[in-house]
């Protein structure tokens, strides 16, 4: 499903990941971890393709990085939900909107758009603000609208970033939960984290992460 | 590419971004107004010119004395040439009169006159192409080649000035609307920058959620598209609004208006152009853009 | 509040925002260009008109073998007149001599003629501010009155013709420039607001950390200034390029030209009517504006 | 120092914080904390005036909130240190400049700003990165600058949102001890979060937020 091969990733004056190798299969649910600055989002960004390796060979769902058309990205994207770590809502629009979006850029028509959003709305307790507009949510509201846009069109990956970084334990939990749920029907989920009481006591592949390096994996 | 969701958000943007827009939807109003000002003036000064083969005429003096089987030959020698659209014998008694008319003022002037002391003329109206000031002049040269033609006499400093402001103002005329249609074209481009630079933002995660380019570009061709069109169409009620004031109203008072021509139909393509120019704005723009 | 940080602010600013900038400073550059192209075309006209008294005249026709003595009185009595600036009077003589000057191409009019018809005239020559249709009507009809005077002749259809038009291009020019100059506010203003509004957010982070209202809008303020001069300056020097080429390089082919006058003092005071005009649209958007 | 008497606040349709009772001495370290959505940030706008209370009565060092003069409140906020909760960085300005604005703001000149902002940016480990800009950095990395630009003009009073959200416990770890120092110099801060980690072992208050109530208190 996801591969990487030796990949590096330099930024300006910094490598941002060094020798990356992992192999996550369709179905898995794979921790990130790694101090601030120690590379998750980058390592996401690669698999989204939103930026491209520097050496080595990233393979995502048959798609390959160095050989992959500007035109066809979109439509890979089209596979991925992503929970991005500053959010990226629009803030000019609606918070029913902010999570429709995701399906109208399929092309889907708005009869069948109505009840999917509701639900994705309703899976991160949301269902009430729906006429609200995402800078008059809370810190920790933002981030569940963000959730559910991820999880709308029922994507084959979910890559999370930080995902329950303003979220209060409680709530936390019940995203968690949530994701185990759809990890459990089959999609592939990658969250990146600090926040160990994510993955305590969960079934799972832990990749530990320092400054561009993998430095230890961890299965339980 | 779902092109109705395409339309409605580029109408929504239009009414989002109120400043930019009535910015821009102005400038190229007014910019199209000017041009269509200029054009006006143009065509004007040009149906006037047209006219002139009416008013314009070459004066041809004929010898004292001579026969009418001369004169006949004379005429019909000017018939002939390419450049003559017509040719009108004035004897002298009616030269006579024609002079008397015109001096009624001063009738004291052929008080003492007993004798006709004026020549038979020709009357020589050209043809609207031959009207240039080398034609009229070799013409002249020509006819006082002729037997029997004793003096030539045409207008050649006004057809010479005539001539220059022609020149002139077609070429001023040109400059000002290539320059303003630039200018429109400019408009649009950097409006649909400033939008594009605003929703930057917007469109990187519309992006990352998978928008095709298409879906992304879409709203600020048609966003362009109505700004040029409503600039044109604003034009249009300008330009007619300047009809009516000007021409209808100051004609009243300022007879030399009332001569204006109006070309209707063709100031109906104003909000056509206003389109085309600002597609071909926003097109560009777009083009440039790196995303 | 710290001025030398906020206009590296605003100076800052205007090159970030190079489109919205650029669009702006066009636009008020154009917009002066016009209303200087306008002014110079009313201002020509004027001069124009205003160099007329020495060239209108009002003849007055004497009756035939009038004494010396009553010539000199009714010389006298027009002189005596507010509007008039100065009477000549022409002997018949002299007055032959001008006709026969005038008809020299057909000196066969005069072939048959030993006495002289024509009678002694007057001419007339008015005050600059006398030179109203009204005023001259006035006084032609007063001369008529006058024992010894047989005819007066002025060009009554020139005048109003004159009058005319000298009216309809000041309204004409001051309309222009009204709306033209509301038109510049309006861009400065609404550029002013289309940068406010993409800074919102950063200046409500300003406020958060407790900037004062004048560190915020003194950006904007200088912007305004900076963007109403560079359009006064782009302005000033389209204004000299098209004196350059039309009226130095066109005079040459179209004589026409070179006649215009070019009142370069008062184009000097482009940048700073750009100015004022940039501060004025910043000042009215800032003051609409709620933060 | 602060002080809120009563304090009730209500949003278009619904209720953030109700008949809201505390004292925050001079000097103190207090943490609010509470699930997401229970009016921390709420509770942090009214402290620092961005928003005025429906009911009751609030005084910050001496300033009423229902008689401030609107352009007296810039000076209210001179003394306050704020890390926002989404950050409020300005994008197109460096690190350094971010920091430093805190500073110009004030009217200082830009030779005793300088060594000012090093100090702050060393302070959350990122003097390194002044020249780069906030979108280049990671989440965490840019949290740090907004921490560097609250405490950098050594205010009277610091408000910290979710200071920590986005960091892993190791940085969080030292965050809080700059906190500490901080209060430990006199300083009073105030911090809201439902990280427990960072009170778990602290000499400190703690309050309780839920759905816009004060449930409970918790000295420690
Ligand atoms: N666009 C960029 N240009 C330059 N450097 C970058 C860019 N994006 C990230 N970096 C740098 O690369 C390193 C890794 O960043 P990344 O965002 O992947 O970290 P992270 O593990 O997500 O950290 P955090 O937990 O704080 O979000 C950081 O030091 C960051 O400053
Ligand atoms: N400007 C606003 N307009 C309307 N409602 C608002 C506004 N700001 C906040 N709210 C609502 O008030 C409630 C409290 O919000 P607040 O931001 O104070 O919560 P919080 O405790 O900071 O939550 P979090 O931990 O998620 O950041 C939320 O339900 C939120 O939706
Ligand atoms: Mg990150
Ligand atoms: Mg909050």
């Amino acid at each position: 499903m996801i591969q990487f091969e030796d990949v590096t990733k330099d930024y300006d004056n910094q490598t941002a990941l060094r020798n990356i190798n992992f192999f996550i299969d369709k179905g898995e649910m794979v921790f990130f971890t790694g101090p601030s600055g120690s590379g998750k989002t980058t390592l996401l960004r690669l698999i989204y393709m939103a930026e491209k390796p520097d050496r080595g060979r990233i393979s995502i769902a048959g798609w390959e990085a160095d050989s992959v058309k500007e035109s066809s990205i979109p439509f890979l994207r089209r596979h991925i939900g992503i929970v991005f770590q500053d959010f990226r809502l629009l803030t000019h629009r609606t918070i029913f909107d902010n999570v429709a979006i995701a399906l109208r850029i399929r092309g889907m028509r708005e009869r069948e758009i109505k009840p999917k959003v509701y639900d994705a709305l309703k899976t991160v307790y949301l269902r009430h603000k729906s006429d609200s507009y995402p800078l008059k949510l809370s810190g920790g509201e933002q981030q569940r609208v963000v959730i559910a846009r991820a999880i709308v069109a029922d994507p084959t990956v979910i890559l999370a970033d930080e995902p329950t970084g303003n979220l209060d334990p409680d709530t936390a939990y019940g995203i968690m939960k949530a994701f185990k749920t759809i990890n459990a029907k089959g999609t592939t989920v990658v969250i990146a984290t600090h926040n160990r009481e994510l993955f305590r006591d969960t079934v799972r592949r832990v990749l530990h992460l320092d400054t561009g390096n993998l430095v230890s994996e961890d299965l339980g | 590419m779902p092109l109705p969701y395409t339309v409605r958000l580029a109408v929504q943007s239009l009414f989002k971004e109120p400043w930019v827009n009535l910015l821009s939807i102005l400038t190229i109003g007014v910019g199209l107004f000017i041009i269509s000002l200029a054009f006006l003036i143009v065509y004007n000064f040009d149906m006037a010119t047209r006219k002139l083969p009416d008013k314009f005429s070459l004066n041809v003096y004929l010898d004292h004395n001579l026969s009418q089987e001369r004169v006949r030959n004379i005429v019909g020698a000017f018939r002939e040439k390419d450049a003559v659209y017509s040719v009108r014998h004035i004897p002298k008694q009616d030269a006579l009169e024609e002079l008397k008319n015109m001096l009624k003022d001063s009738p004291f002037v052929f008080e003492g006159l007993d004798d006709n002391p004026l020549p038979d003329s020709l009357e020589i109206k050209l043809k609207e192409k031959a009207l240039g000031l080398e034609t009229v002049r070799a013409l002249a040269n020509e006819a006082l080649n002729i037997q029997g033609v004793n003096e030539v006499d045409y207008g050649e400093k006004f057809l010479s000035t005539i001539h220059n402001l022609k020149r002139g103002l077609h070429s001023f005329g040109a400059i000002l609307i290539v320059i303003l249609s630039a200018g429109i074209i400019f408009v649009c481009y950097s409006t649909v920058k400033i939008l594009f630079y605003r929703k930057m933002d917007e469109i990187e995660t519309y992006k990352l959620l998978g928008a095709t380019k298409g879906f992304i570009r879409s709203p600020f061709l048609i966003e362009g598209f109505l700004i040029g069109a409503t600039g044109g169409i604003l034009s249009l009620l300008g330009v007619n609004a300047f009809y009516y004031l000007s021409v209808l109203k100051l004609s009243l008072s300022i007879p030399l208006f009332s001569s204006i021509i109006f070309p209707a139909q063709f100031f109906l393509w104003l909000p056509v152009i206003g389109m085309f120019l600002g597609i071909s704005g926003a097109g560009v723009a777009l083009g440039r853009m790196k995303y």
